[in-house]
């Protein structure tokens, strides 16, 4: 036994050693859990484990302030001031001066800007496209001055211009020389320069010691991928990782919460979990069997199985906390009522409910509480467990008779109305989305709300969108649930982490790790 | 020697019943399979119940090995799993034993240009990494019962091709098969008749043996999430559920993970038994 | 010699493209494209479409084929669909770690399998023999997910011997030994069973065999008679054992991949998969399908060396 | 001269043998090259040799369970090689082969009377209740008691599994049985038993045999006449009595020569150089017998003696004999 | 018996008796048999299968296989040392050094992945400290004396690269290394052609005569007793049955197996009409009490039921045989 600790000492000491030398220089260690980066161009990246890496990267004209994720707090960014004008459509943002991209890649200018606003509102180079439809043109004044003018006024404007997503800053002749390349060669004009990839392993940054706010204080950010949970977690406490991303879990929270030098931060945004039905699979064209899965489904209980810490009751079909977001009247759980719609929709015996299912265990596994309580009722949930590409897939071909999506968006009401239950995005047609539902009650409002310029009317108009939508239990909106990561006390954000549009925490030039 | 204790051998039965690996392999194999079966008799809780407030429930009075992370009794899913876990390893590996065995029989028997077809078909198959073959399968295919003993079954084909048709080989050596040409039988009857149960020993040996991998197996696919869907418990399905969590609730995973290892080492000893017995090289 | 290997790599060229066409039919029959991965759940169908397009993946499946396999012939294994990459560079880049790793494996797999299988054999029935099956069985028996953690948890967490992560450590070969012994200890163990068994098997025939009555009526002592004759003549059976497991331990390295957070062609193809980024699976099972040919070359040729009946005519 | 029942012409096999490593090369070896005999009704042909010169191949080839790659084998008028799929089946229950090791010969799954009555049904001699009795007279004729019906071959001794052996050769009624070595698994006491049985059998049955043995006593005992072979060939021929008291080729008389006696004035006498059969992949060159032989000259390093006639029903392939 | 007192014979046999196990019983498959063999002398034991040579010859070199086969009573001496009495590691120490053994099947007893050369010396490695060079020289040396063609060339080779006379000549080389006192020969040429038989077989009495070796001569066939022994004994379920000079049992085979052997056994000269032994060898578990042989003696009578002692036939006092009915007034 003693021999034995010796040579588990000698082995430490070993690993010590290597590792003080290596730690010289400040590195962050954050975990994910994912096998890989999806995309670095900022543009396309939207999975959680690309959103914070883009924003240690990019800049946005102005940004959501660090630790929040309130399009209330959003603060300037290369934008040093802005104005508007009376009607609210033309927009003249001034450029702050010296601002370096990463590498070689020169000073940012009027241009840079011009030219990513135009690369994102173009859906061959993004995904958000549509968020840019109302921009009318986009034109650099001089070098440091851009003017954005709308087609009609639109209430979030500066949220389509921060760092997140289409708003994020790249470097034109960067994009243009890089080409195809740039998806894993991203340059921006952040804190941390991408300066290593690793597939399935990790993505290395490193200072960029030109940034416009100062120098970094971190040296290095490795980030890495470790799908498997626990084997994230072990790392986490063996203090290879400093910050990891935690399980959306409440006994996750508790158990690291009571660690000593842990702090473990439970984040906005939330992603409303929601389950479509299809309305054109039979018998679900049938509102009272719709009304009576809606009562099948105890939401309460769902955030009781996630953990108070961690998940949060839905009010609506838009997730809490969004502009426009309205506590829309949800269908109570009710078994008996269920019981007796279905019954008087000629299924007192109950009836089958055919879905496909991702095999990705964090959405599984809350299908499964669904699963449950339908059978309370006597819906009879068989799922087609599939791989998550074939899931996406075939829920897109409109094969499922009732779909579990989980998701956060940009944080208006518009966004999320827009591709979930607008027509237009229904899923098999050309214009598709997310529209799983084939959802189309509320087409009306949520065209006018968009184009409404009086913001209360705005709002009335999207309420009116969601109660439509619930009242027609095109969805069920079942539970959110919030970020959860964890750092150890030695890592300081230099800011207050409470949300993160990013999901993740942003590394700034203030992060230090002691 | 012509002298030895291997004159007065007594018949493979006997000499297999009483080497005590083989009868204590067989009791746990049948225990396991019993339990399978009587699962809805046995299991004291609803394997599918789920109840908030016994979420992680540590092992106790009430539920042996403890509750999942809905709330359901472990010990309830273990048994329900058995059911499945034993019965896709069983169907999947009895598919595979039987096309492989039968394929590799006309290979051995007929040699020439259809042997060597065989032989270079097993090689395609068996230059995919055995677990990869498995995981294209079922994403093609898609997660079921059904798709995932085709997904083992295919996977287990090669290797009693080459089984079957090497020991055929060495049976075409033998001169009751000389014999039974010179009575004029046919090469069916030969075959089928004659042949295989001369090498239905060997192929038993290995049967007992990848009918445990096939259980190993399913538990892989379910860790990447292609096994059978849920609700429906089975062994690997329940071990992956209790990856997650297997820091705060280990007895998640290490119960089935017991379950899984008491099967291995039941099959196993049946295996090396009946292998010991029918090897009269190794009698004692 | 050499013109065995070029000989053997030429007859495996059918083989390959068998592999290829499986692989090529498979991936395409399963539901699902590269766009969502590339583009983000929110990309709309037309943009979808588009990428589909350029991406090659609107051609006729035939034609698809034919430029795959002219690509394949020209021996370019192409660029990822989803990063656009050569795929050469991402395989190069692991490749290193699954060969280490793989063989680590082997290497643990047969040190701890064999005496193992000849103590078992020795001591047929007895404790030992009993101690030793069981023991091997438990390697095989936990699901490799699970046994990594309970390492982890053991070795790198409690007893801090080792790192939990053990991704690549260019420029630190001590460091990368280090990170390298609790992966193949997990890989290794699925094979000791087999090993045991197959040693245990091969030693019980060969010690029943004459010439080992021969060693033993030289006086030879126990050891030198179990080792030198009996077990000298269990290296076929070994080796096919061990040749075999390259492929398995291949495919089944992902698991450890995954759970010891290392680089490797099983986990890449998995992503790759997951991602249905055919060209990189494409590329992928190439290059296992050809370590599996060469590990069966590699295999016959040391049947030539452990067996004087295989070499000489 | 009496009728011929079985006529082998000029019968060749090769095999071909691949070894070598890493790359294996094909190396033919003659097994059969250019054999000649005839077997008459009710006759026993001995066929001697030393392992590996080709005895047990003959029959082999002949009785179609290989192919030949040269020369015919005629039975009773019937072209053997030739035969379709069912003229053979039928030439089958005509022509029969008892093999040297019964243990192996026999299917251990099958009791006695499965093993026995298979032939029977298959080749529709008799059916359901029918077989049995058929079995047990065929256990009877070989001396076997009805107690043996029911058993498997494991229960019995070597010398009973091979009068089982002979007992499945019978079935069908054959007129000729290739007997591979049948005595030579076995004790000289069960030996005799065999060797008894047989010669009745013989008697009995009318059946002729060719019987392949290494064993020259057991030759002179059992068979009528006997061939000689040496590595492929036919290197003599003729009645026993002639050859065992007159061996004209030199391979004959080195056979006669080592084959010891028990009688302690006979030793075993070492009259030829020392010298080992050559490997059949690689004959010499002329009579393949002349690197051991005491009397070969020139002409026998070169040339290949043909077999000729010596006297009426002997033949010989010497270049020095006659 | 022989004049010269069988203690200072290199091998001696003192009422050995060897047991199997079959079940949980334990069965003597020899019984209590006395034989010792002297320099250049050559002793046949010659029986049938089953009747305990090779069990015999087992016991002697302690090769039995330990949990199944044991000698349960009897003395061996062999050189002057009580292998019975010994341990383990004097017992190995005497295998291959003083006596050596070659076995039935050439094919089978040389390790087939070991070159041969390195096979012959290795005993020599073993028992007299030779390093690989040595070894390796005695064992070119040990070859040609086998007469191997070209040894030095062969000693690389590998067993399968031999014919079978020629691997059974390496396996003499192989006994013979060390110089032992003692052969035993368990069926050396059944396996060979019989052209190849006479030719180790004159090997052996060659080697024996030169190196002054007791050979214990295992076999089953009357003819080779005959070319080769000095004596003979013949078994018959465990039991010794009859033994002699070998001209003298030639001249009067006397135990009713005996005969029946001789019976039984085609010649290639002379006309004696072949006689079958009636039944075959009871199994171990089966044997009759008193005589084994009298389940297929033509002359069996009541007294078969008690063990007839060995008595002297014709006054022979070196000529014995175990029967009731030749015992001699």
């Amino acid at each position: 036994m003693k021999r034995h600790l010796l040579a588990a000492t000698a082995a430490t000491m070993v690993l010590l050693a290597a590792h003080s030398t290596a730690s010289a220089e400040s590195v962050l260690n954050v975990g994910m859990a994912a096998a890989d980066v999806g995309q670095l161009d900022p543009h396309r990246a939207t999975t959680t484990q690309d959103k914070p890496v883009v924003s240690w990267i990019f800049n946005g004209l102005v940004r959501f302030k660090p630790g929040s994720a309130s399009l209330e707090e959003l603060e300037p960014d290369l934008a040093e001031k802005w104005e508007k004008s009376a009607d609210g459509l033309t927009w003249t943002f001034h450029l702050r001066k010296g601002v370096k991209f990463h590498g070689d890649w020169g000073e940012m200018t009027s241009d840079d800007v011009v030219y990513s606003l135009k690369r994102a509102a173009d859906s061959k180079t993004s995904s958000f496209a549509s968020d840019y439809a109302p921009v009318a043109s986009i034109e650099a004044i001089d070098a440091h001055t851009v003017k954005l003018v709308l087609k009609n006024p639109i209430p979030a404007l500066l949220g389509i211009v921060a760092n997140y997503h289409g708003g994020n800053i790249v470097s034109k002749k960067a994009a243009e020389a890089l080409g195809a390349d740039f998806r894993i060669k991203p340059v921006g004009t952040g804190p941390f320069a991408l300066t290593e990839y690793k597939s399935n392993e990790s993505l290395t940054f490193t200072a960029h010691k030109g940034y416009f706010r100062g120098a970094p204080k971190i040296d290095k950010i490795v980030y890495r991928f470790i799908p498997a949970d626990s084997a994230r977690d072990l790392a986490f406490t063996s203090g290879e990782l400093d910050v990891v991303y935690g399980r959306q879990d409440q006994r996750w929270v508790e158990r690291f919460q009571k660690e000593n030098g842990v702090v473990v931060e439970v984040v906005r945004p939330s992603e409303l979990s929601v389950l479509h039905i299809n309305q054109t699979k039979k018998p679900f064209d049938d509102i009272r069997v719709r009304k009576a899965i809606a009562m099948a489904i105890d939401s309460k209980q769902m955030v009781a199985f996630k953990g108070a810490a961690t998940a949060i009751a839905p009010v609506s079909v838009v997730p809490v906390g969004y502009l426009g977001t309205h506590e829309a009247k949800l269908h109570p759980h009710d078994v008996a009522k269920a019981k007796a719609l279905l019954a008087e929709a000629g299924f007192p015996n109950g009836l089958p409910l055919k879905v496909i299912q991702t095999s990705l265990p964090t959405m599984l596994n809350s299908m499964q509480i669904v699963q449950a309580q339908l059978k309370q009722v006597g819906i009879d949930m068989q799922m087609e467990v599939v791989d998550h590409q074939s899931w996406h897939a075939q829920i897109r071909k409109d094969l499922s008779e009732a779909n579990y999506y989980s998701a956060a968006r940009f944080p208006v009401a518009d966004v999320y109305l827009q591709q979930f239950f607008h027509s237009r995005s229904t899923v098999a047609t050309p214009t598709a989305v997310t529209n799983f539902s084939h959802c189309k009650v509320a087409d009306a409002e949520i065209d006018a709300a968009a184009i409404e310029t009086d913001a209360a009317k705005q709002k009335q108009l999207w309420a009116t969108a969601q109660q439509k939508i619930v009242d027609d239990v095109c969805a069920v909106p079942m539970f959110e649930q919030l970020q959860v990561w964890a750092r150890h006390t030695n890592v300081d954000w230099g800011y207050k982490f409470e949300g993160a549009m990013h999901l993740g925490p942003v590394v700034t030039e203030a992060t230090s790790k002691k | 020697m012509s002298t030895s204790a291997a004159e007065f051998r007594p018949s493979v039965l006997k000499r297999a019943l009483r080497s005590g690996g083989l009868l204590f392999g067989i009791a746990l194999v049948v225990v396991m399979i019993v339990a399978a079966i009587a699962a809805p008799w046995l299991a004291p809780h609803d394997p599918n119940a789920q109840d908030v407030l016994l979420v992680l429930t540590p092992p106790d009075a009430a539920h042996l090995f403890g509750t999942d992370a809905f709330g359901r009794d472990v010990l309830s899913r273990v048994l329900w799993g058995a059911r499945i876990s034993l019965y896709v390893g069983f169907v999947s590996t009895l598919a595979g034993v039987i096309i492989g065995t039968a394929i590799g029989v006309v290979a051995g028997y007929y040699g020439g240009i259809v042997d060597r077809l065989v032989v270079a078909a097993t090689d395609v198959l068996l230059s995919f990494p055995q677990l990869i073959m498995g995981l294209l399968l079922v994403a093609v295919l898609g997660a079921s019962l059904g798709n995932l003993i085709i997904a083992i079954a295919v996977t287990a084909i090669p290797a009693f091709v080459r089984l079957a048709r090497g020991s055929t080989l060495t049976m075409r050596e033998r001169d009751f098969v000389d014999a039974c040409r010179t009575l004029g039988f046919s090469d069916l009857r030969i075959m089928f008749l004659h042949v295989l149960p001369n090498i239905l020993d060997e192929i038993v040996v290995m049967a007992s043996l990848w009918l445990a991998s096939a259980i190993r197996t399913e538990a892989t696919l379910a860790f990447i999430g292609l096994s059978v869907p849920p609700p429906t418990a089975t062994w690997g399905g329940i071990v992956r559920e209790g990856f997650d969590n297997l820091l705060d609730a280990p007895w998640m995973s290490i119960f089935p993970s017991l379950a899984i290892l008491a099967v291995m080492i039941g099959l196993n000893l049946v295996g090396d038994g009946l292998r010991d017995a029918t090897d009269p090289k190794g009698a004692p | 010699m050499l013109r065995f290997v070029i000989k053997r790599l030429l007859t495996a060229i059918p083989t390959l493209w068998a592999v290829l066409t499986t692989v090529f039919i498979l991936v395409r029959v399963v539901p699902g494209d590269p766009t969502i991965a590339i583009l983000g759940d929110q990309a709309s169908e037309a943009a979808r479409a588009e990428l589909r397009d350029k991406l090659g993946l609107a051609k006729p499946i035939l034609a698809q084929y034919v430029d795959f396999m002219s690509q394949i012939v020209q021996g370019d294994l192409g660029r990822s669909l989803s990063t656009n990459r050569p795929i050469t560079d991402d395989v190069l880049a692991v490749l290193p770690y699954t060969i280490e790793l793989t063989l680590a494996s082997l290497l643990v797999g047969t040190v701890i399998g064999v005496p193992l299988g000849v103590l078992a054999a020795e001591k047929r029935d007895g404790f030992a023999d009993w101690f030793a099956r069981l023991f091997s069985l438990a390697g095989v028996s936990f699901p490799a997910f699970v046994s990594g953690i309970l390492l982890l948890i053991a070795f790198a967490v409690e007893l801090r011997w080792f790192p939990v992560i053990s991704t690549s450590k260019p420029g630190d070969p001590w460091g990368r030994f280090v990170a390298l012994v609790l992966p193949s200890l997990n890989l290794g163990l699925l094979m000791v069973a087999y090993v045991t068994r197959v040693t245990r098997s091969g030693m019980l025939k060969a010690l029943g065999e004459d010439y080992v009555r021969t060693a033993r009526a030289k006086g030879l002592p126990h050891r030198i008679v179990v080792w030198r004759h009996a077990f000298r003549n269990v290296l076929v059976p070994v080796v096919t054992v061990v040749g075999l497991y390259l492929g398995v331990l291949i495919g089944n390295a992902v698991l450890t991949e995954i759970v010891f957070n290392r680089p490797g062609i099983g986990k890449l193809i998995v992503t790759a998969l997951n991602q249905r980024d055919y060209s990189l699976l494409q590329g992928l099972m190439v290059v296992s399908a050809f370590a599996i040919v060469v590990a069966n070359i590699l295999t016959d040729l040391t049947y030539g060396l452990v067996d004087p009946r295989v070499k000489t005519s | 001269m009496s009728e011929t029942l079985l006529s082998v012409r000029d019968l060749r096999k090769i095999y071909k043998t691949r070894r070598g490593w890493p790359i294996p090369r094909t190396a033919l070896v003659r097994a059969l090259d250019g054999v000649s005999f005839d077997v008459r009704p009710g006759e026993a042909l001995g066929v001697v040799g030393e392992s590996g010169c080709g005895k047990s191949t003959v029959a082999r080839v002949a009785l179609r369970l290989q192919e030949a790659d040269g020369g015919s084998v005629t039975f009773a008028g019937a072209d053997v090689l030739g035969a379709s799929k069912s003229e053979l089946r039928a030439l089958r229950r005509r022509m029969q082969m008892v093999f040297q090791d019964p243990a192996s010969s026999l299917d251990g799954r099958q009791r006695i009377v499965d093993a026995l009555g298979e032939p029977i049904r298959v080749h529709g001699i008799a059916h359901g209740a029918a077989v049995r009795p058929l079995v047990a007279r065929l256990l009877d004729e070989v001396g076997l008691p009805k107690s043996a019906l029911d058993r498997y071959p494991h229960e019995f001794s070597g010398g009973q599994r091979q009068r089982i052996g002979i007992a499945r050769a019978l079935a069908l009624g054959p007129d000729l049985v290739f007997a591979d070595e049948p005595v030579s698994a076995l004790d000289v006491s069960v030996q005799a038993q065999i060797l008894k049985l047989l010669e009745t059998l013989r008697r009995e049955r009318h059946l002729a045999f060719v019987f392949i043995s290494h064993d020259l006593g057991v030759v002179r005992y059992f068979c009528q006449r006997v061939v000689v072979m040496y590595l492929g060939r036919v290197v003599e021929s003729g009645p026993v009595p002639e050859i065992f008291v007159d061996p004209l080729h030199p391979y004959t008389r080195l056979l006669k020569a080592s084959s010891p006696e028990p009688d302690p004035v006979k030793a075993v006498a070492m009259t030829f150089q020392e010298g080992e059969p050559p490997s059949p992949v690689d004959p010499p060159k002329g009579c393949h017998f002349h690197p051991r032989c005491p009397i070969a000259d020139a002409r026998c390093r070169t040339e290949r003696p043909e077999l000729r006639d010596f006297a009426p029903g002997r033949t010989v392939a010497c270049h020095h004999v006659g | 018996m022989s004049t010269e007192p069988a203690a200072t014979a290199p091998l001696s046999v003192e009422g050995l008796t060897t047991s199997i196990l079959v079940g949980t019983t334990w069965y003597d498959a020899v019984r209590d048999i006395s034989f010792h063999v002297r320099p250049k002398e050559t002793l046949a034991l010659v029986g049938e299968s089953g009747c305990g040579k090779s069990l015999t010859a087992l016991s002697v070199m302690g090769l039995l296989p330990p949990a199944a086969v044991r000698v349960t009573s009897g003395r061996i001496v062999v050189d002057g040392v009580d292998m019975t009495a010994a341990d383990e590691p004097t017992r190995e120490a005497m295998r291959g050094d003083r006596i050596g053994m070659i076995f039935q099947e050439p094919m089978t007893s040389l390790n087939p992945v070991l070159p041969i050369g390195f096979q012959v010396g290795e005993a020599l490695m073993r028992h007299r400290g030779f390093t690989r060079r040595q070894a390796r020289e005695r064992a070119r040396e040990l070859l040609e004396l086998v007469r191997v063609p070209a040894a030095a060339e062969r000693l690389d080779a590998y067993p399968h690269q031999f014919s079978g006379g020629m691997r059974q000549r390496v396996m003499i080389a192989l006994a013979l290394a060390c110089g032992p006192r003692v052969l035993i020969a368990d069926e050396p040429t059944t396996a060979l052609d019989v052209t190849i038989q006479a030719q180790v077989l004159a090997l052996m009495a060659d080697l024996q005569e030169k190196e002054g070796l007791a050979l214990l001569l295992i076999t089953h066939n009357l003819g080779v007793v005959a070319s080769v022994a000095d004596r003979v004994m013949v078994m018959y379920g465990g039991d010794v049955v009859e033994s002699g000079p070998v001209h003298a049992f030639f001249a009067r085979p006397t135990h009713p197996y005996s005969e029946a052997l001789l019976a039984a056994m085609p010649r290639i000269e002379g006309d004696l009409p072949l006689q079958p032994i009636p039944g075959q060898v009871p199994s171990l578990t089966e044997m009759p009490v008193g005589c084994r042989f009298q389940t297929r003696c033509p002359i069996r009578d009541e007294r078969c039921a008690v063990l007839p002692p060995m008595t002297t036939v014709a006054g022979d006092p070196d000529h014995r045989v175990r029967c009731w009915a030749r015992v001699e007034a």
